[in-house]
This record gives structure tokens, C-alpha cells and sequence, in this order.
């Protein structure tokens, strides 16, 4: 009997520890764990680094992660979205260090974290400020320049449905990072919408595999960052 | 583009004009702003497939309340549909589509493009600017071709198509096409080359507001 | 309006070329593209390198493409299942050269080649006599070896359903390489149990998108190698 | 393993004691041949999630006929049923389990394993061997931890257990455990240590018939 099922979210995050990596899914808010965020920001780890592509918008959910200041370091590949103030605000005062990386480098360098590929030859951003510093070398004509593997501690991420041995459906858009994210951390946390017994998902259409999940909190109506702000909610 | 710059293509004669240069059937990733436009002016009897970076293949436009999703939406974060044939996937399918040069064409803004093609358009690099990249150096990567759409000139009046571009790269000679309010020009080995001049400019006219020599022995060759 | 049908396997093969690098799907007979095989023997192309996990069994399918001589080299992981004869033949008498890749390198530089990464570090093979010869690095304390995508000119592959903008659903484990295949050749051509309009399959469920694909083939039952072999078939 | 060799554990008892050792939940990737008896000795109340390389998390047990499918197999290319909880991906996600250090667990078969750790199991390196390697090597070298499931000897009566392998290597210091018809014995960093006798069997019988040193003072710390 396998049950990966957590009572809650705050059980589910409550040994992420200070200055742990943790990877939270999201491309804006299409995606974005705002309960597993939220639980985070009551939990109240420190020092951490962030990996995600955006840093939230208005004063929940990622964004009022990093206003707690629980955030040391973000690698990102859009900090500034709009509606984005929070993040501007404390990246002016030096108060969070950013590692800005290209969108698809991100995606890659997490996947990669999770597949066991150290590091990769890629074609992306050389020429460019995003290059300097890195190693490049030349294949073919072209130059290509070497980026490394992330993995994390933990990772966030919202599914539309999850069943008990972790494995996961996504809705639309909100895919976007989250499968590379789970299999990229030691500790993958899903929230899910809906969740049921192994046995329940067609196995030809499942996108996140059980093995790389380790918890699942359901979640049967999760926010939603627009309407939060359109609310003029702030957390917490 | 302003509303007091009255004279050459509109916003949308431009995208129009872009749109007549995409084979039906065409994978297309449209860049955030003004390249938006192109989906709005299909030529009759093209398809063309719309790739968004955020996952999803067969983007439609924009959704009737009725229908809209704030997890559907586009890399400039707006929600959008989806068209019959449809797929989604993950951001590292999305940008194995980008780099591993899957995709036909990109249409984005620019900052400044220079003759050898070298593109910026995605940080002014000033000193309180919150850097930010997204997908811009993955396109411009990966991309079979990318056709730069913009203003000839900045609203300050300066030369966006340069010798030497000033502001950082997002890529290097990566640009196939420039389409502006002023004029077609194709970057070729020997630099900018005309293709075609929105009616009623003259090709002193652009050359005065381009930072770089215009070639027009092209043109001929380029249209046909 | 678009529509990638070609009217047969015949058509759809029509301009592989002497020389050519092929790659072809399956893991043993599961998911081995019979019928473009077939027509890709028919056709005549010799010269061929292949990129295939297996070598094929019996007389039929990629055994017999191996048996008309066809084929100059194979990258292979597993070139000697079970009732394959015609490759060890050939290769004791030195007719056929055989680059081997343990099976998940092979898979991942498949993958990257479809992916634009040139090339990347595993941990696979270090140390044993399928590194010696290639360039090796330490990264932390462990070895990696550097490994190079991999593209090819037509890829062959078999889906349960294909729809007319060419995305792929496939039968259980008869998925195994066709995925990243269809991403890492200039021309993809699949052949598909049932062929649908565009619109008729779950957006979400896709496995192969459309844009990865540029012919499809609607080959109703196809065969296997198993019920051949079993029949005594030899092909042509 | 022979008929002949009445003495130490069967096969079946080899697989139990192996199972014994997997903690429940585990994720395990079972060798064709002998680690495959494995399955058939899953203690009361544990759950093993079998995964087989080609492309199922969810591997369960050799079809009724009716459910039989040519497209439903294993990595030895046998048929397979599938578990409540399965589920298929492609070879590069299913590799990526094994490279990424997904599974808990491999159980592989051996022609020699060193006192340091080191695997020979996918060629003998002789001369008119066809060679092949499957996904071997990507499993030692990713997998958590890697069993060798074995008979103490070749049937010629040449040991299996070594101070340095011969054949060519499937991966370097990869092994954790061996669990053969004698023993069960560890690899530590002091070389091959004894963790348990099969019924009736001394430590000096084992011994005589493994090519390298086997410490003692590791037994009573690895049984707690």
C-alpha cells in the first residue's frame, strides 16, 4: 500500500528547512502552488533560494514570499512581470540576489538536474551579457556555451489531478515548469485540485510520473493569483 | 509607432505585410506587442500554427468571456484559446521546439538591429533596469528565422537599425528581416539591403534615418 | 488548412536517399514500424545508417531491411535479442559497422539532438569500454563522459493515432524511442493505426506534437514481428 | 544455478532474501533472468513499484492470455501486465529515472563483481561475442543502490566474486550488495564483508570460493 497523501500543507511543507532550494512551479500564475507558498510563508524558512520563472505579482503568493524576506536568491528568467512590485522594490535595495537565466536554459538546466545530466552544451545566450564568465566552446561552426544541472531541495508545484502514488495531470498552461521541477528536487510537493486512488488515471495520459512525487496535498479550489489582487488580498 | 508619425505603414500595414511573407502551414511564435498584430492578418487560404513559449502549440486569439482561462494564456501572460489540433507540453518540450530549430519563423520587437544582424530587445541596460529575458535569446537561438517588426526609429527620434548595436545582445547575427513603418530590408552578408519601401517613402528618406548603409541592388532579387 | 496524410508508405518513403542516416522506433517488436519498413526496402535506398535500440528478429521488418544488404552501419544499444540471426551474420562477416550506446545515452542524445543541445556530460559508461576513446570530465567528485546528439535525415516510427496536423498518441510500451525521434530528424514520418481530424484529440494528452511530425500514414493493422516470424514470413 | 548444487539457497530462497531487504514503497528495477524471481517474494503487507526500462512504472506480472499484448513488455522483451498506478513515458523520461537516481533500487545479474564494487555483467569480451549493453551501464550508474543477485561460481566452478574483474566493466564501484546461492555479502570500503551464511554453510566454504578477502567483523553491525 503506497499513499502519498498528506493531511495538509502545512504538513507538507514543514521540514523545508533554512537556506534549502526550492523550486516552485509557475509561469506567471498559471501554475503557481499559491497554498503551498502560502503554508511556506506561515512554516518560515529562511535564507532560501528560489527557483521559478516569475517573481509574483501583487502581495500573495510568491511575491509575498519574497516581501517576508524569506528569500535570499531567486533564479529566474522574468523578474518583472506586470503588476510585478515587490520584487523591483527589494532588488533596488540589494536586499535579494537574482541569477538570471534564459527562459529555455532554465527549463534545460532543470530538467537536466533531474535526468542526471551534469551539465550541457547549448547555443543559447552566447554573444551576450547572459554568457560572460561562462565556458564556451565551438561544435561544427557555432559556438555554444556550457551550462550546469540544477537540482533542488524541495519543489512546489500545482497539479489539476493527482492520485495516491503521486502521479500527476496538469491543467493548460499551467503545466509549464512543473514536470522538469519534480523530477529536479529530493522533496516534491504537489497541491492537486482533485485527487484520487491509484488505479483511477489512464496510464497512457499521465504527464508526471508517481516516482518523482513525493507528497500530494489536495487542494480542492486553489487560488488564483488574478483574483487575489483584483481582491486586494494580501498574505498573510 | 505614434499616432503623429502619419506618414508610411501603419502598425497593421506592417503586420499585413509580414503575414505575406509566411508559407501556409507555417510553425510561427509571434514576439509580445506589435508582432501580436501578424495573427490578424492571415492572407486568405494560409494556416499558419501559432506557438506560444509558455506550452502550447495552436494558439488562438483572444477568448469571449465566456471561455476565458487564467491558466490559458500566452507568453505575455494574456489569456488566449486554443485552435483545433492543439497541443500542450512542458517548458522543456516548449524550447526543444525553440532550439532544436523546429519552429519556422519568430517575428519580434527590437531595441536596435544592427547590419550584421546582432539583435537587442531585451534590456536598455540601464543601471535601475530589473533585467529580465524569458525566451528572447532561446528564439532568436533556435529559430529557423527571425523577422524583427518595429518602428524604423525610437520615440526620441534615434535610429533603431544601426551599425553596432549599443545595448546589450540578445543574440548574434540571429535577424533575417526587418519589417518597419518605413521599409522591408533583408540583412544580408554585405549588410542591410532594401526589399521594399512603404508607399510614398523614398529610399533617402529611410537611408537619413537608418544608422548603417541600406544596399539596394537587392531589392529586385528580394522580391521575386 | 493543413493535412501531413500521404496516401501510402510507399509515398511517404519516396525520397530517402542512398546515404541517408534513418532512425527507426521500437524496443524489440513493440512499436517497430513494419509497413515503412517494408516500403523503405521496396524502395531501394542502400548505404543507410540506422539508429535503432535493436538489430529486428527473424526475416521481416528491420532484419530484413539488415538482410538486403541496405544498411552500412547501425548505432544500436541491443543488437542480439533473441531470434535476431541476420545481424550477427553480418557483423561476423564484417558487412555492417555498429556504433553501441547504452540504451539511456542513446534515448538522451536522441533527445538532445532533436533539442538543439550539441552535446552534454552523463555518468553512463564511465569507466568501462564504451567511454574509451571519448573526452571525460570530473565534475564534484565524479566522472562524466561527453556525449554528442544525435540527428538523422528521415525517422521512422508507428503511433496508435495520428491526427492530420501529425500529432501522436502511441500504445503502451510500444512509445519507447518514437518520441524523441520524431523530434530529431529533418523529416518525420509516422505510421498510425487510426488517422483523425485535427481537433478530434485531447489537447492535453498529446504525446507528440504535431509540429515534431511531417508525414503521416494511415496503416490500419498493422503487423508484428511476432505473428510473422511465427507464420514463416520472410519479407520481401 | 544447477540442479546439481543442492547445497546453500535455491534461486527462490535467493529472491526472498533479497526482497527481505527492500523497504516498502521502494522503486525497483529487476534484471532480466534471476532478479526477476524477486517479484514472487514480496513480503505481507510491503509494495514494490516495479519499473522496467523501456517505458512502464507499474510492471506487474506475466499476462492471462487473454490480456496478453505484444505491445505491453518488458526489458528482456517478454510480455507484461501493468499495476493499478501505472504508468508509460518515452525512453528519455524513463531514463532520466535511472540516470536522475529515481529508483531506490536495481537488481542486476553478474558474470564477476570486484572487491571495490566494480560490475561485469553485459560481456564476456570474447572475441565472437556479439556485443551489447542495453541499459546496463545507465543503471549502475544511476541508481541508488545496485544488488547483485548471482551464483556464487560460474557453472565451470571459476568464483564470480573477485579481487579485480576480467571481463569488461558495466560500471566502476557501482555494487552494493551480493546476494548468491552462499551469502550475503557487502561491499564496503575494506572490500567484501559478511553480512549472512546460507543454512549449513561455513564462512570458510565461502571463502575457498571467492577470489578475494572476505572480512567477518561487518556481520553482526549489517544485520541490525
Amino acid at each position: 500500500m503506497i499513499d502519498k497523501r498528506f493531511a495538509s500543507a502545512r504538513e507538507a511543507v514543514a521540514d523545508i528547512f533554512d537556506g534549502a532550494t526550492v523550486m516552485i512551479g509557475g509561469f506567471g500564475e498559471a501554475g503557481s502552488p499559491i497554498e503551498l507558498i502560502h503554508a511556506l510563508i506561515d512554516q518560515g524558512a529562511k535564507g532560501l533560494t528560489v527557483v521559478s520563472n516569475n517573481t509574483g505579482t501583487g502581495l500573495v503568493g510568491l511575491a509575498a514570499l519574497l516581501r517576508a524576506e524569506r528569500v535570499s536568491k531567486i533564479i529566474c528568467s522574468f523578474p518583472k512581470t506586470a503588476g510585478s512590485t515587490v520584487f523591483p522594490d527589494l532588488y533596488r535595495a540589494g536586499k535579494i540576489q537574482l541569477e538570471l537565466v534564459p527562459q529555455g536554459t532554465l527549463a534545460e538546466r532543470i530538467r537536466a538536474g533531474g535526468a542526471g545530466i551534469v551539465a550541457f552544451y547549448t547555443p543559447t545566450a552566447v554573444g551576450t551579457p547572459l554568457a560572460q564568465g561562462k565556458e564556451s566552446r565551438v561544435f561544427g561552426d557555432r559556438e555554444h556555451v556550457l551550462e550546469h544541472g540544477i537540482r533542488a531541495d524541495f519543489t512546489l508545484i500545482k497539479g489539476r489531478t493527482a492520485d495516491t502514488h503521486g502521479n500527476v495531470l496538469y491543467h493548460r498552461t499551467a503545466r509549464n515548469f512543473a514536470p522538469m521541477m519534480a523530477t529536479a528536487a529530493t522533496v516534491t510537493i504537489v497541491q492537486a485540485a482533485q485527487v484520487v486512488d491509484a488505479g483511477a488515471l489512464d496510464a497512457e495520459v499521465i504527464v508526471t510520473p508517481g516516482i518523482f512525487v513525493d507528497r500530494v496535498v489536495h487542494v480542492p479550489a486553489p487560488a488564483l493569483e488574478s483574483a487575489l489582487n483584483e481582491a486586494g488580498a494580501s498574505y498573510p | 509607432m505614434t499616432s503623429a508619425t502619419s506618414i508610411g505603414w501603419t502598425r497593421d500595414a506592417i503586420a499585413e505585410r509580414v503575414a505575406q511573407d509566411i508559407p501556409n502551414g507555417s510553425y510561427v511564435n509571434l514576439g509580445i506587442g506589435i508582432p501580436e498584430l501578424v495573427a490578424s492578418h492571415v492572407p486568405a487560404g494560409r494556416t499558419f500554427i501559432y506557438h506560444t513559449e509558455n506550452g502550447l502549440l495552436g494558439m488562438g486569439p483572444s477568448p469571449a468571456a465566456s471561455e476565458s482561462d487564467p491558466e490559458l494564456i500566452n507568453a505575455g501572460k494574456r489569456r488566449v484559446t486554443m485552435m483545433p489540433g492543439a497541443a500542450f507540453f512542458d517548458q522543456a518540450t516548449s524550447f526543444a521546439m525553440i532550439r532544436g530549430g523546429h519552429l519556422d519563423l519568430s517575428v519580434l520587437g527590437a531595441f536596435q538591429v544592427a547590419a550584421n544582424g546582432d539583435l537587442a530587445n531585451w534590456s536598455t541596460g540601464a543601471d535601475d533596469a530589473i533585467p529580465a529575458v524569458g525566451g528572447a535569446m532561446d528564439l532568436v537561438a533556435g529559430v529557423k528565422r527571425v523577422f524583427v517588426m518595429t518602428t524604423h526609429m525610437t520615440k526620441e527620434g534615434e535610429p533603431k537599425l544601426v551599425q553596432r548595436c549599443t545595448y546589450p545582445l540578445t543574440g548574434r547575427a540571429v535577424v533575417t528581416r526587418i519589417y518597419s513603418d518605413l521599409a522591408v530590408i533583408d540583412v544580408t552578408a554585405r549588410g542591410f539591403a532594401l526589399v521594399e519601401l512603404a508607399p510614398g517613402i523614398t529610399f533617402d528618406f529611410v537611408q537619413e534615418r537608418t544608422a548603417a548603409p541600406i544596399i539596394t541592388s537587392h531589392a529586385l532579387e528580394a522580391r521575386q
